[in-house]
């Protein structure tokens, strides 16, 4: 067999984020754009499943389809006058974006693809909650409660700001 | 502080006592009838199809005059003597051919002022009250006896009786 | 674990997975629809003292089967000025966002479809589709009834997940696991290890779970209540406001998927509600196959006990919608923001440490 | 070839490059924030990869898991802000908006 | 059970009352019902604090459970090496017993303050501060090291600070508090110092790596000496907190608090943190500075026992009683009675809190008279006050069958020991001759207050019975002041399970040289054995022949002291009236407290005072003056400087600005004030970057 299902699965994946994506940067519409997010979302954690990072990827689920997707759509919505389900929006800097993104991202790939990785390919152990739990409340904790309360202090923000 | 525990009180509370009373209406026999198999008693005066009785029908025509909407229409031919129409069944002798007897029940409103004036009380109310159909002549109720041919030839009997008669009068007075 | 076993008697891991992934839609979520459907009108006729359908099939068991074929046989409208792409999209994604839920519910000790570490977890993620799906058939539609009601359910459901991922929490600081098969092992057997009544330890913790578990279990039930939009808290869909909500539109084998996924949901929280308080797939009161020595039977028992747990809280759904009436927006969210999550945060402490002790 | 860490890196740097070309080219605020979404993701998928194949541990979950938290608050600060600008100026045009040209 | 559960518990014991402080003192303007809550958390960790004593005495009694978490660390990066400051819980029978003790005593007065606060306007925030000391008093008493003991030591500052001066808008009140707060913090000077030298000598503060180092030979600056003055500055911050000597001070003037606080602070927390802290240190002292524990205790418990004998105020003779026994525990320290010092401390929380609450139960019913001329009589009215009182009368006089004397005559016994041992012999003559006094003034205090006949008609007749929540706790202490609880035979502790089992024996870490010759010889013998020198032969000889003679006398000079009690106040044999006129200069100097604050006031406050002032003349006169000169020198520089800014600087200043001024006519074109076109131009500039540096 040539190729075996991981590496299928993985291209299949890596197509849906990067075809998605594509259609996120480049469709006029945001509101599509928006729901093209959700397929890159999912590709993205379809990638987290295949690296064994099963509980990244089930966050990832929550926060960013669970979340973040809906407050996007909610800010398109709150933000265009709704008439008609056309919400346009212009780009500008078309073509230095073009040049300078297009050599960036060669460079980038250049790096990437030539850089000689210490590749350490070893199994890791798959059910990963347990171990990240120890990790967040052992050597993680200062971070761990930090986050808390950027997380409070955002949450407290962001609705002060919008009730302004 | 107080207000928000008996708030939570009073939401599970009610919602329980609701959820008590829908629970003994789930197993309240249902009110419903299962209706073309299931058919409620009708009460003694119900007022539904017509039906007329033509062993009985003198073809009097009161019935007709008293729907006020005239969906009754009768035809009557007048026995020649010698034709024996039979008796009524309270005795009476009929003396008429009724050749054409309609109900229109898209019409009738169902009054029952036809019932009342019968002399011979043939025509009354039956408890039949499921006669819909889909063209709107069906619902024309033809109630006499007679065929289409009987009828003719009674109109033409009486007609030529009535020349005959005729004939006899006007021959009469130069006998005299 | 049925991939196994398929997997031993076809040899292709290709084969197997497919027949598991499409098992749970053929052996159960179509005929659970279909009866659910059947049940709820039949709750709704008994209660307001009717008899419901009678007419296909005795006692109108087929109904619902006529139903569908009427919607399968019906013309797919799509208006003019609908987003066609989105459109079509919508429907699929919000069934397939409840359908996934069930890759993890534990049916029985063997017909489970992955025995992942994350069970809960997951189905709280997938659910997030749902969402996603209203909100694109809202959209789609380009219809304000439509618009509004998708917009309403996603804040409804948003904001509804936060007291069940509070409750599911404090059952992962109690168990440790978040494996719904696990949680259905652990309250293996009999009904006092049900964690309803406190859990399978048997110690002090036992008994000052219980309160604290009652609280917990209703608030789990009040808010995925209102995650799969039922009186009441429908009003996404409120039928006399909004016609319906976001799926107006729809018509035909679409409309069809909507009502599918809305069936499949109220199972899919049903179980969940199972498997965390009720035992799961367990047997209150032993298993038959234990007492007459036939091992086969055990997982049909297991099975048939789920189903009937299931269906009981479905059934529980059903009861609610026709004695509540529906309430008003700020009333939700007021029920929600205020009552549910403060209540449920100071549970989550409260069962954190009972946990410790 | 097997996929390796290698192509997990061009995913993400192709992810990275097209979250960067929307940030700088849509004019509408919320898309500018779908791109830096995209950024975080590509970066999200750097950490784990190299968590995976590298000698790091699960520091890279953890910084992937980090970095989700943070996107969310920045998300949600970010839409408040975009709700504010667009109550202020209504417009959400982010070439509309130069007041701090002055 | 498990380990692990135990930290946990007793982590949830530690934080439970500081919830409720915060609870309380939040909502405790807004809702009146909550020192409710305050009382149910306070019984909530009380029982907690008893299932922890529980199971700790029953499936760990050998262990010690330790549980200890990196607070932070700094990082050296010169020499790479890092420096974990850490912080945990350690649970001994010690600790066991003292949490139980500490909650028991404070859940009794949180439930005895419903009552005797009732109408205060600042009922809730009392509560509150109950709470808070609660809190700190638990974090001393569960803490493995010796800085989390300082942080809850000064918490426990603060709190009594609190709560001495709560009723502040009296000037005394306010002014004992302050005077509680200064004192304290000289003692706390010393402490710290302590820890300092502690630290900078072990780098840990953990007391079980102190001791390790120190029985490894690892000693401060490498000297004997050093170790010495460590232990006795530490013990400074147990002068300053158990009121010891030269620092006793605060301690009656602190008698402004409610009546309750003033329980809590005597009996169970703040006072007995000072003991607890030399507990805990105890495997550090060296025989100097044991000698010098033993000398400060000896004063301390005698002084007070002099004053107690002429004071009016009810409350005022129990704190000076209250520092006599605090003296003698700490001279049970010092003297190396390690155990009976501990149990004295757990005996006397009760029934001294027994005592303060039954006085406070008399001062309620009196109508806030304090003064024990205007009572007498009031037997017949508060009968559960007047018995639990002398219930607790009886064992603070160590008269048998009571668990004071089980304790006192411990220390006793064991000071005879020492003084046979050691040759001190002035130890056990003035544990006798303090054993008299508190017999003697214990007994005039209750024969003042409860026999005779009412001295004040008018509060006699409205006095009664306090009410339950009031009497209850009375009772539990008074019944807690029976031997039956510790021990079986109630003339000899050592055979009771508290001595024999529960308390640990002290072990000392001391290098040998630096020992008492009884606590020598004994290690030697078994180096490596935990085992403690009171196990040792010599010791337990001198023990055996001191018991019955000490316990002979003492017994003798209680019931000599409460004789001459009823000799003098209740029979009137002996006209007291007489005597004071025959010893007036030694009864103004017992009457006026040995002129302690006077001689504080006169040479301390004053030579403070005479100080200051003449660092006011000094800054004044002198360094004004060099001010002032400077400043004229600098104002005729400052013209030089003045005229070469003008001219050279602001030429040079202004001809770069028209320049810049110039160039940014070009540049201006690219600040847009679009954040995209300058990521754009970032990117770009990446971009070249990448190629040059490739």
């Amino acid at each position: 067999m040539i190729m075996n299902y991981y590496d299928l699965i993985f291209y299949l994946f890596a197509a849906v984020t990067l075809l998605s994506a594509l259609m996120v940067v480049t469709n006029r519409n945001i509101v599509h754009s928006a729901f093209y997010l959700l397929f890159t979302f999912f590709g993205v954690a379809g990638l987290y499943v295949l690296l064994a990072a099963d509980f990244i990827a089930i966050v990832q689920l929550i926060v960013y389809v669970g979340g973040i997707l809906i407050l996007l759509l909610f800010g398109v919505m709150l933000t265009n006058k709704i008439t008609n389900v056309e919400i346009k929006t212009g780009t500008i800097n078309l073509v230095p974006a073009v040049i300078g993104v297009g050599l960036f991202a060669g460079a980038l790939l250049a790096a990437v693809v030539n850089a000689p990785w210490k590749i350490n390919n070893t199994e890791q152990a798959f059910p990963t909650t347990k171990i990240l739990g120890t990790l967040l409340i052992q050597e993680y904790l200062l971070i761990f409660e930090l986050l808390g309360i950027v997380l409070l202090i955002a949450l407290i923000g962001a609705a002060s700001i919008a009730r302004k | 502080m107080k207000e928000y525990f008996n708030n939570i009180f009073t939401a599970l509370f009610t919602i329980f006592v609701g959820m008590k009373v829908t629970f003994r209406h789930l197993f309240t026999p249902s009110v419903t009838i299962q209706y073309p198999d299931v058919k409620l008693p009708l009460p003694e005066r119900e007022r539904n199809r017509l039906y007329v009785n033509m062993d009985d029908c003198i073809g009097c025509d009161q019935c007709a005059r008293a729907c006020p909407v005239n969906c009754i229409e009768i035809e009557t031919v007048k026995a020649i003597p010698g034709e024996d129409l039979g008796k009524t069944s309270n005795g009476k002798k009929k003396a008429l051919w009724v050749t054409k007897f309609t109900i229109d029940f898209a019409k009738c409103c169902y009054c029952q002022l036809c019932v009342f004036p019968c002399p011979t009380e043939c025509i009354y109310m039956t408890d039949v009250y499921e006669f819909s159909e889909y063209e709107r002549d069906k619902l024309i109720y033809n109630f006499s006896t007679l065929t289409e041919e009987e009828r003719l030839e009674k109109i033409e009997n009486l007609r030529k009786f009535n020349e005959e008669k005729e004939k006899l009068k006007t021959q009469s007075p130069k006998n005299e | 674990m049925i991939y196994d076993i398929i997997f031993n008697s076809t040899g292709s891991s290709i084969i197997a997975g497919l027949i598991v992934a499409i098992l749970p839609l053929f052996v159960f979520i179509l005929p659970f629809a279909l009866f659910a459907v059947l049940l709820e009108r039949k709750i709704a006729g008994h209660i307001q003292d009717r008899l419901g359908p009678m007419r296909v099939g005795y006692h109108g068991l087929l109904q619902t089967v006529a139903d569908i074929i009427k919607l399968i046989q019906k013309e797919d409208i799509i208006a003019r000025s609908n987003d066609k792409l989105f459109f079509n999209i919508a429907p699929v994604l919000t069934f397939v966002g409840s359908y996934a839920a069930f890759a993890v519910i534990p049916f029985s000790s063997l017909f489970l479809g992955a025995k992942i570490d994350l069970g809960i977890f997951y189905i709280i993620a997938v659910s997030g589709l749902v969402v996603v799906g209203i909100l694109m058939a809202g959209w789609a539609s380009n219809n304000k009834y439509s618009l509004l009601g998708a917009m309403r359910s996603a804040a409804q459901i948003v904001s509804y997940e936060i007291p069940t991922i509070l409750v599911v929490l404090s059952f992962v600081m109690l168990t440790g696991t978040m494996s719904l098969y696990d949680l259905s092992e652990t309250q293996t057997s009999y009904f006092w290890n049900w964690f309803i009544l406190g859990g399978p330890s048997f110690s002090i913790q036992k008994f000052l779970l219980i309160p604290f578990m009652l609280i917990s279990f209703i608030i789990i039930y009040i808010s995925t209540l209102a995650e799969v939009n039922r009186t009441p808290f429908d009003i996404p869909e409120a039928e006399s406001e909004l016609v319906s909500g976001y799926h107006t539109e729809y018509s035909g084998m679409k409309f069809a998927m909507f009502f599918l996924a809305e069936y499949a949901n109220m199972f899919a929280v049903s179980a969940i509600i199972v498997v965390l308080f009720f035992g799961g797939y367990q047997s209150p009161f032993g298993y038959l196959g234990n007492s007459l020595g036939i091992s086969w039977l055990i997982p049909i028992e297991q099975f048939l006990w789920f189903i009937f747990k299931g269906i009981f809280f479905v059934f529980v759904q059903m009861w609610l919608r026709w004695t509540l009436p529906r309430l008003r927006v700020d009333q939700l969210m007021a029920a929600s923001w205020k009552y549910l999550i403060p209540i449920s945060f100071f549970n989550l402490l409260i069962i954190g440490i009972i946990a410790l002790i | 070839m097997t996929v390796g860490l290698t192509h997990f890196l061009v995913v993400s740097t192709l992810l990275f490059s097209m979250g960067l070309y929307a940030i700088i080219t849509r004019k509408n605020a919320v898309m500018v924030l779908m791109g830096i979404e995209l950024v975080l993701n590509s970066a999200n998928i750097n950490f784990v990869a190299f968590s995976r194949f590298g000698n790091f541990g699960y520091s890279g979950h953890l910084v992937a898991l980090f970095v989700i938290v943070l996107a969310a608050a920045e998300a949600a600060i970010a839409l408040a802000i975009v709700l504010n600008i667009y109550k202020n100026m209504s417009t959400v045009n982010v070439d509309e908006i130069d007041n701090l040209r002055e | 059970m498990h380990e692990s559960t135990l930290i946990n518990l007793s982590l949830f014991i530690l934080f439970l009352p500081l919830l409720g402080f915060i609870v309380t003192l939040l909502l405790g303007k807004k809702v009146k019902s909550v020192y409710i809550f305050e009382n149910l958390i306070i019984i909530i960790s009380f029982f907690s604090s008893v299932y922890l004593l529980f199971s700790k005495l029953t499936n760990f009694r050998t262990t010690k459970i330790t549980s200890e978490i990196e607070w932070f660390s700094f990082n050296n990066f010169i020499t790479g090496s890092k420096l974990s400051i850490n912080i945990g819980l350690m649970i001994d029978n010690i600790t066991a017993i003292m949490l139980f003790v500490v909650a028991l005593i404070s859940m009794l007065v949180h439930l005895y303050s419903i009552e005797y606060m009732k109408g205060d306007e600042r009922y809730n925030r009392y509560f509150a501060y109950l709470g808070i000391f609660t809190f700190s008093m638990n974090g001393i008493v569960l803490t493995n090291n010796i800085l989390m003991m300082y942080i809850f030591w000064e918490l426990v500052g603060l709190s009594s600070y609190l709560l001495i001066g709560f009723w502040f808008e009296k000037k005394s009140a306010a002014d004992a508090s302050k005077k509680a707060f200064i004192v304290n913090r000289i003692g706390d000077i010393g402490m710290f110092a302590g820890i300092l030298i502690l630290f900078f000598t072990y780098q840990t503060f953990s007391f079980d790596k102190i001791f390790g180092s120190i029985s490894s030979g690892q000693l401060p600056f490498n000297s004997d000496f050093w170790l010495t003055v460590t232990g006795i500055l530490l013990f400074c911050g147990a002068i300053g907190k158990s009121a010891q000597f030269p620092l006793h001070v605060w301690l009656p003037d602190a008698m402004e608090g409610p009546t309750p606080v003033s329980a809590l602070i005597h009996a169970a927390t703040m006072v007995a943190a000072g003991v607890y802290l030399v507990v805990r240190i105890f495997g550090l002292l060296t025989a100097d500075a044991m000698l010098f524990i033993g000398v400060i205790g000896m004063i301390s418990a005698f002084i007070p026992a002099t004053i107690a004998l002429t004071q009016n105020d009810i409350k005022k003779v129990l704190a000076y009683s209250t520092i006599s026994q605090l003296g003698y525990m700490i001279m049970a320290l010092g003297v190396g009675a390690y155990q009976f010092a501990f149990f004295h401390l757990v005996t006397h929380a009760f029934f001294k809190a027994a005592l303060f609450l039954g006085s406070g139960s008399v001062i309620h019913a009196m109508h806030h008279e304090q003064d024990i001329r205007n009572m007498g009589g009031l037997k017949k009215k508060m009968p559960l006050t007047y018995w639990t009182f002398v219930i607790s009368s009886l064992a603070i006089s160590g008269i048998p069958l009571t668990s004071g004397f089980l304790s006192k005559d411990g220390i006793i016994a064991s000071s005879l020991a020492f003084a046979n041992l050691t040759g001190h012999y002035l130890f056990p003559i003035f544990s006798l001759i303090v054993a008299l006094l508190t017999a003697f003034y214990m007994f005039r205090l209750i024969i003042l207050t409860f026999h005779g006949e009412p001295r004040d008609h008018h509060k006699f007749e409205h006095a009664h019975e306090s009410p339950f929540l009031m009497v209850m706790p009375l009772v539990l202490l008074a019944v807690l002041s029976i031997f039956i609880w510790y021990t079986p035979n109630p003339l000899n502790s050592e055979q009771g399970w508290v001595l024999s089992k529960w308390i640990e024996k002290p072990v000392i870490h001391t290098p040998e040289n630096s020992r008492f010759d009884f606590m020598k010889s004994f290690h030697n013998e078994n180096v490596l054995s935990n085992k403690s020198y009171i196990d040792s032969e010599v010791y337990k000889e001198a023990m055996h022949s001191a018991h019955y003679p000490a316990m002979g006398l003492s017994l003798f000079v209680a019931v000599l002291g409460i004789f001459l009690a009823f000799a003098v106040y209740q029979w009137k044999k002996i006209n007291a009236d007489l005597i004071t006129q025959k010893l007036k200069p030694l009864y103004n100097f017992s009457y006026n407290k040995w002129y302690f604050d006077e001689i504080y006031h006169k040479t301390f406050v004053a030579l403070t005072i005479g100080l200051s002032k003449v660092l006011a003349w000094f800054d004044a006169k002198i360094i004004d003056g060099i001010v002032n000169g400077s400043a004229f020198i600098t104002k005729h520089f400052s013209f030089f400087i003045g005229n070469f800014d003008k001219y050279v600087v602001d030429g040079i200043v202004n001809f770069t600005a028209y320049f810049n001024g110039f160039a940014g006519l070009f540049v201006r074109r690219i600040q847009t004030g679009k954040v995209q076109s300058y990521l754009a131009l970032v990117i770009f500039s990446i971009v070249i970057l990448l190629f040059i540096f490739k």
